[in-house]
């Protein structure tokens, strides 16, 4: 009986411990500062979630069929500075920038996935190597210099609302519900576990593993690509040295919500907590005004702290 | 057309070993074909072959009367031929139903979306033909091997093949799902879809095969029709001379109480309370999920116990490691070797030896040159088929693979021996070398556990036999009370009695 | 650290973004910034915005919801920092750039130009190698603000010096570390023809400095660098280092916290750009800048 | 025949491909520019890469355990100003800042092994809450300032000879000769590739797996303890801002030597020439003036291309 309860309580630890630690983190700040949770301040935390959010979810995919993608952070700033590129005032439509960089974003995706595939390399070394070429081409694209003075219509991606609501919040939502559903509810989305899960059963399945990963690793470099706009669009400029080590804090975000690096395991949602783990400790952190040495000491902390107290459950 | 599969003069090399040399194969539609030879014969590579997996060296392949040249396994599911392999391919972290459906999804009213309901459906409909009592959005990770076994069976119908390939298919499983799985196989049969049965079960052959062909180190030695051709006749073919009786009569001298548990209870077991003497050997029958592997685990350390003690040679032990288990005498041969027997990327040398390296060492430095030694020794013991003893693991046959784990455990030199389905994909000529091992340790005065879901097997073997079901001792037999039948009743609980 | 809590005991906050805590100039600014506030009984809530605009633009955002009543900005970049400037606008709160310039238009500023640096580095080495020799360029992380800057303030001194020629120039990213393993590199292919090395701040000057003597080369190469770090203060005391550029950080911290101080009160201000001039320090005025 | 000849080829480039792949950089280089294959230029080389060296070695014993390190690089600055606050001259004997940053790195690594053991947390996060971790006790100890004035004593470990070769090489040496001899002769050796290769079986045969795994994260520790001391010393200066990525370098140099991130396979020798690769490309280079920007491009097709070099034998 009181075995079975025991159960009954760690079975919902292990489903929802990280949730829980997200609320605590919460809770925990809303006591500490007042101004924490404020319609304002959960605005403003939303959209600044939404680029690492993105990327998160893109690499989410990868993570999940037991690859990593480390480019994520040069991509965001090569896919920025091409976007901008074609963003200045009266010159191109604003298709056109956005279209670029998603392109951009998705070659260098395929590329990744191309290599991993057919030439049977480390995910992990093709995707540092990735990590400097992209970061290279976005310093020879740009020059070395910001790419500025773009189009208004380019920054409101970034900046504007629409029904009120931030424009990156939006397009989060919509990357969150689409891919959460292709992960739940496809054949691509269960083949993406499957291949993670166990990479012999599922080609013993008659699943073709090299499409299956290709296609993580485009889709994470489209998100990539639309993670650069928005950051450009954001900062109003294409900075080529952008986005360095976000990849970290992408994938901390996908491991915090419990995806396992060795793959088959993990979901959208979870993600999406993790993202908002960091989210908010983050500008937790900042309105508390904790000294930015201690901070990163308290970063660390509770980064691993939601971590334990999620696997606690199991 | 008369065969719906034509393999010929089929070769394949890896590096070291020719797996397969100049051999032919013949399927009839709607007949049960059997193939059989030793470990490493080249049985599985020959299947991998068919089923685009491997690419032959030299040979070519007709599947209904056309030449194929299948680049991957989805190429040859396509077309038809689907497979049972031999080391179970789970997904541990899908559901019962996605395994079961992975690869061949009902299609849902999107393209590419997946029909959740109907694929849901129809899983329970396939595990209700299997006999299965899991539920179909159970984590895969969950089951016991024998359950795995049967999810993996239910795959292969899943697919609506013409040739269904079964490689071993019976290895983890017991008596009562045998003959399920063959009330299937003859239901096929009548639909006119072919099988390809392997397994090194002699009975069971003889009983579903229509034609058997027996292959030996790579090559073809002959195709039989099964009424034609007895199990003595067939044994020599396959090991290539006379073999006798496999169950030598035992003498075991009994001494005194080695090893004994009272009262043990665990997660899946509940008042477990046996004895073992020096010299004795002690069977433990039962279905599958009964909660066998559960207990040995448990004394062995991998698993909880939450109430009871252990004692060995009278004196009460801890166990919470098997690292305690293994400094107490006991050694553990598991169940299932690909998750808790070996080391897959290491090599032979380096498996054989890993459990016992303290005695192979000076200090913290391991004695390389003895330890060739030991492992060489050791694969001509049980002839164990390797190019060499640093051949990496993963490329032997699954029997020889089993034979390492048991060289392992045994060169700790345990006193108290348990045995959890030790023949699994073993050859007969290998099952017999087997069994008189087990003898010869009962006769140095070692206490030994046989768990073996194979009656004639815990019947040939032990001095008693312990009868579980539902993480209970239903019964214990002495080896001259004990018969089938008798142990099918308590393991399936037809009898009120109640042990305790 | 606690919450800023406003307004209670009526007291100023202050709210500020550094580029980087890791670099010890910007210490010094916030470390002036910091001593000031306290002298001058005020809070000063300071975030390190790591060398990254978008996180220095969601500082921002932490700020203005919290309500400060000034904002002190040490942009990470010149045009990605502007949309910070551009929502404490229009948040009503007044915004004082420290030490570098955005494109949007602060409300005050305090700092200098960074080109200014390059020049006057630059304008050493030309004068020490009599406008005519090979030098190397060691640059800062490609494409921040600081980098081009400085790479743009020394172009300009080149130009007018044909007879300067740069064999090599490569990112040594800051890092003292890296900037000594590419100076043993370049040693390799121009040892023998080198004449002067311009680094894009102190630590990679220190680097290519120690890399120059560990070959036995540094009397036959002139060495100049950026920040007038306290190490680098050291080594031109000591004659290693030919010289450094000296930006004052008190100055411009105290200068910018002042202004803060006097947009929250609505007093009036002077002048509300205030140019701090870069100094080159030498063996001859090092003192005057070693405390 | 033949096909046992192309087996025996393939077996031979298995096993020696990233040698050959080295080779052949090497040979190019030579060509390129005559300042390369110099003894000189190979000293410094040697010198140059022996921090990273150290580094690699102690991961790559994580990374046989199916582990992974990213707090390198924060536990190398960790430890350098802890060595460098010690250092100053006329204040302790050489013992103390080498014998303390030790000690930091230990106990910082022992952390990680704990905390991913017992707590059951992925070492992924467990080592990326410790990088910023590490990175704020850097700078909280050294209050965000370099800490300079070393002895030169200390010093001579960064930039002295010894018997003429640099101190930095011959502490490299011992590393790669006393960890090679552990991997390949000690029990503990064999169990660090078991407890990789199968954590099941490995505990299944009485191996302790925690302690196993604590002894990899401990090691790693202590040699990223010793290479803070060396760079420290190289640069006399403990820099709290250094060795930013640096894990990316090691991790990146261990997997072009063939080990693989899913644990139970990797040797020594193969991380030395991973080590060596990404040396000699990053001197090679420079020498080669090649632009900052291409250089980026250039090293990283180079990197994924060796590592595809060496898996066409597979
Ligand atoms: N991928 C591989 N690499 C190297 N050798 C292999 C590989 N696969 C199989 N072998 C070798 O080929 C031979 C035939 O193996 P196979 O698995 O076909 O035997 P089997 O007849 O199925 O045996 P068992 O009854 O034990 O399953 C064995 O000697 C085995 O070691
Ligand atoms: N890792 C596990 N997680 C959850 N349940 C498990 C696990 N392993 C086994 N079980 C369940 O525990 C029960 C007992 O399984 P166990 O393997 O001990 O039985 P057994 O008597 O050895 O039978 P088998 O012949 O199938 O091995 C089964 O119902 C099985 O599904
Ligand atoms: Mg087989
Ligand atoms: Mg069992």
């Amino acid at each position: 009986m009181s075995s079975l309860k025991a159960n009954a309580l760690s079975a919902f630890l292990i489903k929802y411990g990280i949730l829980i630690a997200f609320l605590v983190i919460c809770i925990l700040l809303s006591i500490a500062t007042p101004f924490f949770f404020t319609s304002q301040n959960i605005l403003i935390v939303l959209r600044q979630v939404s680029i690492n959010g993105i990327l998160a979810i893109g690499v989410t995919f990868v993570i999940i069929t037991g690859g990593i993608d480390l480019s994520l952070g040069s991509v965001l700033a090569l896919t920025g500075v091409v976007a901008a590129g074609f963003a200045h005032p009266d010159t191109y439509p604003l298709i056109v920038p956005i279209g670029l960089a998603l392109m951009t974003g998705l070659i260098i995706g395929a590329a990744n996935g191309f290599i991993i595939t057919l030439g049977k390399v480390a995910p992990f070394i093709v995707t540092l190597g990735m990590m400097t070429i992209a970061r290279g081409l976005a310093l020879v694209w740009s020059g070395g210099r910001p790419v500025t003075n773009l189009s208004p219509a380019f920054n409101y991606i970034g900046g504007g609302d629409f029904l009120f609501i931030p424009v990156p919040i939006l397009l989060f939502l919509l990357v969150i519900i689409l891919s959460g559903v292709t992960l739940k509810y496809t054949r691509i989305g269960r083949y993406i576990y499957a291949v993670g899960g166990n990479e012999e059963a599922a080609r013993a399945s008659g699943i073709r593993v090299n499409r299956v990963k290709l296609f993580a690793y485009i889709l994470c470099g489209l998100l990539a690509g639309l993670a650069g706009v928005v950051l450009a669009a954001r900062i109003n400029t294409g900075q080529p040295n952008a986005g360095i080590a976000y990849e970290l804090d992408a994938i901390a975000a996908v491991v915090i919500g419990g995806t396992s690096l060795m793959g088959g395991r993990g979901s959208i949602m979870g993600t999406v907590i993790g993202v908002l783990i960091i989210g908010v400790i983050n500008n937790g952190l900042d309105l508390l005004n904790v000294s930015s040495y201690y901070q990163q000491i308290v970063k660390g902390v509770i980064i691993i702290g939601a971590v334990l107290l999620d696997r606690r459950g199991g | 057309m008369d065969f719906l599969l034509q393999a010929e003069n089929i070769s394949k090399s890896f590096p070291g070993v020719r797996a397969l040399n100049n051999v032919q194969l013949q399927v009839k539609k709607g007949t049960v074909h059997a193939l059989m030879g030793e470990n490493g014969a080249g049985k599985s590579t020959l299947m991998k072959i068919l089923v685009g997996m491997y690419r032959p060296d030299e040979g070519s392949i007709y599947f209904k009367g056309q030449s194929v040249h299948f680049k991957s396994v989805h190429d040859a599911i396509q077309s038809g031929i689907t497979m049972i392999h031999q080391e179970l391919l789970p997904f541990p972290d899908l559901s019962v139903a996605e395994n079961i459906f992975m690869g061949n999804e009902p299609r849902g009213i999107f393209p590419g979306w997946i029909n959740l309901s109907k694929r849901n459906r129809d899983a329970k409909e396939l595990l209700e033909r299997l006999g299965l009592k899991i539920a179909v959005n159970q984590r895969m990770g969950g089951l016991s091997i024998a359950e795995t076994q049967m999810v993996e069976i239910a795959r292969a119908l899943s697919n609506k093949a013409e040739l269904i390939i079964m490689d071993e298919p019976t290895s983890a499983l017991s008596d009562k799902e045998t003959s399920i799985l063959f009330d299937i196989i003859r239901e096929l049969k009548r639909e006119g879809i072919s099988i390809i049965y392997i397994s090194h079960k002699m009975d069971e052959i003889l009983h579903i095969a229509d034609t058997i062909t027996v292959m030996r180190d790579g090559e073809w030695i002959g195709t039989y029709p099964a009424t034609e051709v007895s199990q003595d006749k067939l044994i020599s073919f396959i090991v290539g001379r006379e073999l006798n009786t496999i169950f030598e009569r035992r003498n075991h001298k009994l001494g005194d109480e080695l090893f004994s548990v009272s009262n043990l209870d665990g997660a899946k077991f509940k008042g477990i309370s046996f004895s073992v003497r020096s010299g004795e050997v002690l069977g433990i029958a039962g279905l599958m999920g009964a909660g066998r592997t559960e207990v040995v685990n448990a004394i062995f350390g991998l698993e909880q116990i939450t109430a009871g003690t252990i004692k060995v040679k009278g004196r009460p032990v801890k166990i919470s490691a098997p690292n305690d288990a293994i400094g107490c005498g006991i050694g553990l041969i598991t169940e299932d070797r690909k998750r808790t027997g070996l080391v897959l990327s290491a090599t032979v040398k380096d498996n054989m030896s890993l459990a016992s390296l303290k005695k192979i060492s000076r200090g913290p430095f391991i004695k390389k040159r003895k330890e060739v030694e030991v492992a060489r020794r050791e694969v001509r013991r049980f002839a164990i088929k390797t190019p060499s003893v640093n051949q990496v693991i993963n490329y032997l046959s699954g029997g020889n693979q089993q034979k390492v784990v048991m060289a392992k455990v045994l060169l700790n030199d345990p006193d108290i021996i348990m045995l959890d389905e030790p023949t699994r994909g073993i050859d007969i000529g290998a099952k017999a070398e087997i069994y008189k091992l087990i003898n010869e340790l009962a006769a140095m005065g070692k206490a030994i556990i046989v768990i073996s879901s194979e009656l004639p097997e815990v019947l040939g073997l032990s001095d008693r036999i312990l009868v579980m079901r539902e993480g209970r001792i239903q019964a214990e037999l002495t080896a001259n009370e004990a018969t089938q039948e008798k142990i099918m009743q308590y393991a399936m609980n037809t009898t009120g009695y109640n042990y305790q | 650290n606690q919450g800023a809590k406003k307004g209670e005991d009526g007291q100023i906050v202050i709210g500020a973004s550094m580029l980087s805590l890791q670099s010890e100039f910007v210490v010094n600014v916030k470390d002036a910034m910091e001593a000031y506030a306290r002298e001058k009984g005020i809070r000063l809530i300071v975030s390190d915005a790591q060398r990254t605009a978008d996180k220095q633009v969601q500082q921002i955002e932490a700020l203005i919801s919290q309500k400060v009543d000034a904002i002190i900005l040490n942009p990470c970049e010149v045009e990605a920092s502007s949309p910070a400037v551009e929502k404490a606008k229009a948040a009503g709160i007044p915004l004082i750039n420290v030490n570098s310039e955005t494109t949007a238009v602060p409300d005050g500023f305090v700092g200098s130009h960074d080109e200014e640096s390059g020049e006057i580095a630059m304008e050493e080495i030309a004068r020490r190698l009599g406008g005519k020799g090979n030098i190397v360029i060691m640059d800062g992380y490609m494409g921040q603000a600081a980098q081009i800057k400085r790479a743009i303030g020394a172009k300009k001194i080149l130009e007018k010096y044909p007879g300067i020629k740069v064999l090599a120039e490569q990112t040594a990213e800051w890092d003292r570390a890296k900037a000594m393993s590419l100076m043993e590199n370049w040693i390799q292919s121009y040892g023998n023809q080198l004449n002067a090395v311009f680094a894009h701040n102190d630590e990679m000057g220190m680097g290519a400095l120690q890399a120059l003597e560990q070959a036995g080369l540094k009397d036959k190469v002139v060495v100049v660098s950026i920040d007038a770090i306290a190490d680098a203060l050291q080594a031109v005391k000591a004659g290693r280092l030919d010289a450094t550029v000296y930006q004052d950080a008190k100055g411009e911290g105290e200068g910018a916290v002042e202004m803060a101080i006097k947009m929250a009160k609505h007093e009036p201000i002077e002048k509300t750009s205030v140019f701090i001039p870069f100094q080159l320090v030498t063996r001859d005025n090092v003192d005057a800048f070693l405390k």
